[in-house]
């Protein structure tokens, strides 16, 4: 029996370390305690003010390891109105779907978890469309008013925000030629697509902060009339979760918007090895488009949910079918069909 | 006799399913927003069909133990009625036992006096500016930038009056300490440091888009309504009436100040910030001009024996609106009776009845609140 | 913010485990002592400079969250009155277990400047209090030396 | 108009129903007017340009028996300060609300009865405003009045409970 584990592991052990090791498990929950440390640090240093400083005793980088400690040793509970096995299942589960849509982006040239080729962009879409109704589903279990509303208005953003998303990709890919997210990234060899698709990259913007509810858009969980929104009721471990979920939601959409505009892992090469460079650069360009993500949150009041939904309706939807217009027109009318 | 236990609330945080689709939504004591009270919305989802600000929850009965006060302790109580703008408020107070007695204050003292509540009136505004742009979603770096602009005039009050908050520094007939040295230099940097942070937040906050998408046009208070209800301070001069205590009914050092006074006539959300910014630098100019101007001579007079008055009402500008302070009086050292009409218990009606002749969302209700500069423990006393 | 009654999972778990791993849980709960949103008197302007950028708090990791559910300190600012400490009391049983009270200022230990207002009450009557804060209203120092004392007291494990 | 010629006319309107007007500065004007004219006296105000309600309380004289009720309105056109004040007997106090022609004092009228016990007849909502729900006037009494004992709230250093 033992004998069959260790074949086993010999056989597959350069998936196992990409599943469990770089771009898998470990690599999302470092990714957590940096975003949310990160997030504290720098909003705390707009605001004039130290932020978490002596966790770590250096720039407080333990903070988040001893909230995670503390959150670990709260009680849990459980409301009596609450459905109990969904109330605990639905918290986990909130942060599998963006992490399973993360196997299929290739970190270094075929340095994906799940290296298929083909049709990879739209099944990444179709994953990560499932998010909102996990959503939902914790609002509804935990049975309080105010996390049932705050569930519904999430639904409304998310229909607002994902449907002008899914268009603005549908350029880059009429643009690049292919459906696969590699072949997209290798096409941005001569220039990233944010120079030809710029109405593109603009309603994917403004799309990508309504999908991670960050402050124009956090009307789910606005603090200021639902106290937390569908996350109120949770305490403890199942708290922890949620956060999870929600910060694995930000990796998932930043990496695509990575993958689509800024050229996934292209870059001058540092070390020799490619795996490495890859990986590398696309870490860099992951941490410019997270603080550029903060820095917008910083300096927008948050709109209201019929605003919202009029500037998803109104605008983007327009704005990204006139983008794929104009990409057929330039791609097979001037560029003569590349 | 009445049975009170019949009245009772429905506790906090709770929505309670009403006839006709409607529900009660309790923003209760404890919400990020919604500070020492409650508003009770009754709405469908998204539209507002009616606000009900339900205070009390820091009601300390000031009113009768101030008939347990002679008239030097009565600071005490009076001033921890509204914390952040404690200058004002003693001053509410010590211009009725003024008035009682007919005292004639020397004119350092009133010029030290207007300087400190100027300070404080920039603090009650900064606060106002702070709550108003976190309660419209802000994230909150404008609260935590005004928090940090509040730092520097702090230490000024404290270096005069030697606290930050609750100087006890008003007493009936004069000011209880003379300005030290260095103070002067001291306030005319902080001035000039507070000068360009207005303009960062004028341009960051005042013309931005999606605050103005959310604020303009929202929860207009119409001229006649603001009068017909009693509003007060910013709130009743933004609609178009250019009424404020310190114009009309100059006291302190207000008569020999020129300053103006900041009114507009579109009286909606949007404004009302607005006008505190204008009032901020009306403030800044006043304090200037005392500093430059204060006159030497005593800071402090007896009060006689014997009041001139039997009773005595005084107005005076506080940063939230006009405080209304009847004193009734027999002669004796501690005040027969005192009432207290503070501005917040007024704006609070008004925006009680301002969904009324408005439609306001759901999401609004917060935002027009906050527009109002609401303190619950002004209105609770 | 459901009432009724509720499942608790206890946290007596943490009692069984060995020294060693006690103390680097004691260690995170001292470093993330989340206070709720809550402030109910007079000293609240002052409790907002606290976590302000000159005394800031979150240097030792002190976020005031805003749901009962996930703060683990009540600190009442201020005076509290008897219709405040109906709510006080439902929103102290809805923390989760290792809960801590903090009264800031004197008119919620002994009624401060009020000995004769009738609406008042002391905390102490209705909770057990872990920390008393001198002043009315305490400068932030002193709010900061008050939860800075209940952090040693976690990391010694007595709270 | 200044205070001195309102003064005249409402001494020619009301006459001998208003027992004595003061004016101790430049823009207030004290008149304690007789009980029952309230009504007409409040409109007839109105009408003159006193539109803005800023104060309405009551005071409690124990020893002559007696309640005062006043109330405080402000003129946006001639801006002074009109304080007219009635008594009213001490042992079941009843006065006519004043909501329909100032709706600004429906608080204050709201926050009198609770406090004073001066039951209001005509007002909208008489719910309690500042003290606590679980409040019963029998054991307490009502807190603004003379006779309200606060040495029972007056927590001794001891640590025995209120």
């Amino acid at each position: 029996m033992f004998k069959d584990i260790m074949k086993f592991i010999e056989v597959n052990l350069p998936v196992l370390i990409k599943i469990l090791g770089f771009p898998g498990l470990t690599f999302i929950l470092i990714f957590l305690i940096f975003a949310v440390w990160y997030q504290r640090k720098y909003l705390a240093r707009l605001m004039t003010r130290m932020g978490p400083v002596h966790a770590g005793k250096v720039l407080g980088w333990l903070q988040l390891i001893a909230d995670a400690l503390k959150l670990l040793t709260k009680e849990i509970i459980i409301p009596r109105e609450s459905m109990r096995k969904i109330f605990v299942l639905s918290a986990g589960t909130l942060s599998v779907i963006p992490a399973t849509a993360i196997t299929l982006i290739p970190f270094a040239k075929d340095f994906a978890i799940f290296p298929i080729r083909g049709y990879t962009l739209p099944l990444f879409l179709a994953i990560m469309t499932l998010y909102p109704i996990f959503v939902v589903l914790m609002g509804w279990a935990a049975n309080n008013k105010f996390t049932i509303i705050g569930a519904f208005r999430s639904i409304y953003l998310d229909v607002a925000g994902e449907i002008p998303l899914i268009l603005s990709t549908i350029g880059v890919m009429i643009w690049a030629g292919t459906y696969d997210i590699q072949d997209i990234i290798e096409a941005q060899k001569s220039i990233w697509f944010v120079f030809p698709q710029l109405l593109g990259f603009i309603v994917f913007l403004v799309s990508f902060m309504a999908m991670i509810e960050k402050v124009p858009f956090d009307i789910p969980e606005a603090e200021a009339e639902l106290v937390f929104g569908y996350k109120t009721e949770f305490s403890g471990a199942l708290f922890l979760d949620s956060m999870l979920g929600d910060y694995v939601n930000l990796l998932a959409w930043s990496l695509l918007m990575i993958t689509l505009y800024f050229g996934g892992y292209l870059g001058p090469s540092i070390t020799g090895d490619p795996i490495i460079d890859g990986s590398i650069w696309t870490l860099i360009k992951l941490v410019i488009v997270v603080t550029m993500t903060f820095t917008i949150m910083i300096s927008y009041a948050r709109l209201r949910i019929d605003q919202a939904i009029r500037v998803g309706w109104n605008y983007l939807i327009p704005l990204a079918i006139l983008n794929i217009i104009l990409t057929i027109f330039v791609k097979y009318v001037i560029l003569g069909g590349g | 006799m009445r049975d009170m236990m019949s009245y009772r609330y429905h506790p906090f945080n709770e929505i309670v399913e009403l006839e006709g689709g409607l529900f009660q939504l309790n923003m209760g004591p404890q919400h990020p927003i919604s500070g020492q009270g409650r508003f009770i919305v009754i709405t469908d989802g998204e539209i507002v069909y009616s606000i009900e600000m339900d205070i009390g929850y820091s009601h300390r009965g000031i009113e009768k133990i101030l008939e347990y006060r002679n008239l030097m302790q009565g600071i005490v109580p009076i001033e921890r009625m509204v914390m952040l703008d404690t200058s004002n408020i003693a001053m509410g107070y010590v211009l009725a036992v003024e008035k009682l007695y007919g005292v004639d204050v020397p004119p350092r003292a009133q010029y030290i006096r207007t300087i400190i509540m100027e300070l404080n009136r920039i603090i009650s505004h900064l606060y106002a500016l702070g709550l108003y742009s976190e309660s419209a979603g802000w994230n909150p770096a404008i609260f935590l930038w005004t928090t940090a602009d509040r730092e520097p005039i702090l230490d000024i009050l404290e270096m005069i009056t030697g606290a930050r908050w609750s100087y006890s520094f008003f007493i009936p007939g004069g000011v209880r300490a003379d300005l030290p040295r260095g103070v002067k230099e001291r306030i005319l940097t902080t001035l000039d440091y507070l000068e360009n942070r207005i303009r960062v937040y004028e341009d960051s906050w005042i013309y931005n888009e999606t605050f103005r998408m959310r604020t303009e046009g929202m929860g207009v208070l119409p001229r006649s309504k603001a009068i017909e209800w009693g509003a007060a301070g910013p709130n009743l001069r933004v609609s178009g009436v250019p009424y404020d205590t310190r114009k009309n009914e100059p006291y302190a050092a207000y008569d020999e100040l020129d300053f103006k006074i900041v009114t507009h006539t579109a009286g909606d959300s949007y404004y009302r910030g607005w006008a505190r910014v204008e009032e901020i630098k009306v403030s800044i100019d006043i304090i200037r001009q005392a500093i430059e101007n204060i006159p030497e001579g005593r800071i402090r007079v007896a009060l006689p024996p014997k009041p001139v008055q039997e009773e005595a009402l005084a107005r005076v500008e506080t940063g939230r609106g006009e405080l209304n302070v009847y004193m009734y009086t027999e002669g004796r050292d501690k005040p027969y009776r005192v009432k207290i009409s503070p501005p917040s218990f007024r704006n609070f009606y008004v925006i009680e009845q301002l969904p009324k002749i408005q439609t306001i969302r759901l999401a609004d209700v917060p935002p027009l609140i906050y527009s109002f500069d609401p303190w619950f423990l002004d209105a609770d006393r | 913010m459901s009432n009724g009654q509720e499942i608790r999972i206890k946290e007596g778990l943490l009692e069984k485990l060995p020294g060693p791993i006690k103390k680097l849980f004691n260690w995170g709960k001292s470093y993330s002592i989340w206070p709720i949103h809550y402030v109910t008197g007079c000293c609240s302007p002052e409790y907002m400079q606290l976590f302000g950028p000159r005394y800031d708090l979150e240097r030792w990791g002190v976020l005031p969250m805003a749901s009962a559910r996930q703060s683990d300190a009540i600190i009442f600012v201020g005076n509290v009155t008897r219709k405040m400490m109906l709510r006080a009391l439902r929103l102290y049983e809805q923390m989760p277990e290792p809960r801590y009270v903090v009264v800031v200022g004197a008119c919620a230990s002994s009624k401060g400047p009020f000995p004769e207002s009738y609406s008042l009450v002391r905390v102490k009557d209705y909770m057990p209090v872990d920390i008393y804060i001198a002043g009315c209203p305490p400068k932030p120092e002193a709010q900061a030396y008050g939860l800075l004392k209940l952090r040693e007291m976690i990391l010694k494990g007595e709270k | 108009m200044k205070p001195e010629e309102l003064e005249k006319i409402l001494k020619e309107k009301f006459g001998e129903n208003i027992f004595s007007t003061k004016i101790p500065e430049n823009k207030r004007l004290f008149i304690k007017i007789n009980g029952d004219i309230v009504e007409d006296f409040a409109t007839f105000l109105k009408e003159n340009g006193f539109d803005m309600p800023i104060t309405m309380g009551a005071t409690d004289f124990l020893k002559q028996k007696r309640i005062e009720i006043f109330y405080a309105i402000w003129s946006s056109t001639h801006d002074f300060v009109v304080f007219f004040k009635y008594d009213v007997p001490r042992d079941n106090p009843v006065i006519k609300s004043l909501v329909k022609i100032w709706s600004g004092v429906q608080k204050f009228e709201r926050e009198t009865w609770e406090l004073m016990g001066v039951d209001i007849e005509g007002h909208p909502n008489l719910k309690p405003l500042l003290l606590p729900e679980d409040w019963d006037y029998e054991k307490e009494g009502y807190p603004l009045r003379k006779d309200f004992n606060v040495n029972r709230y007056m927590s001794p250093w001891g640590d025995e409970k209120q």
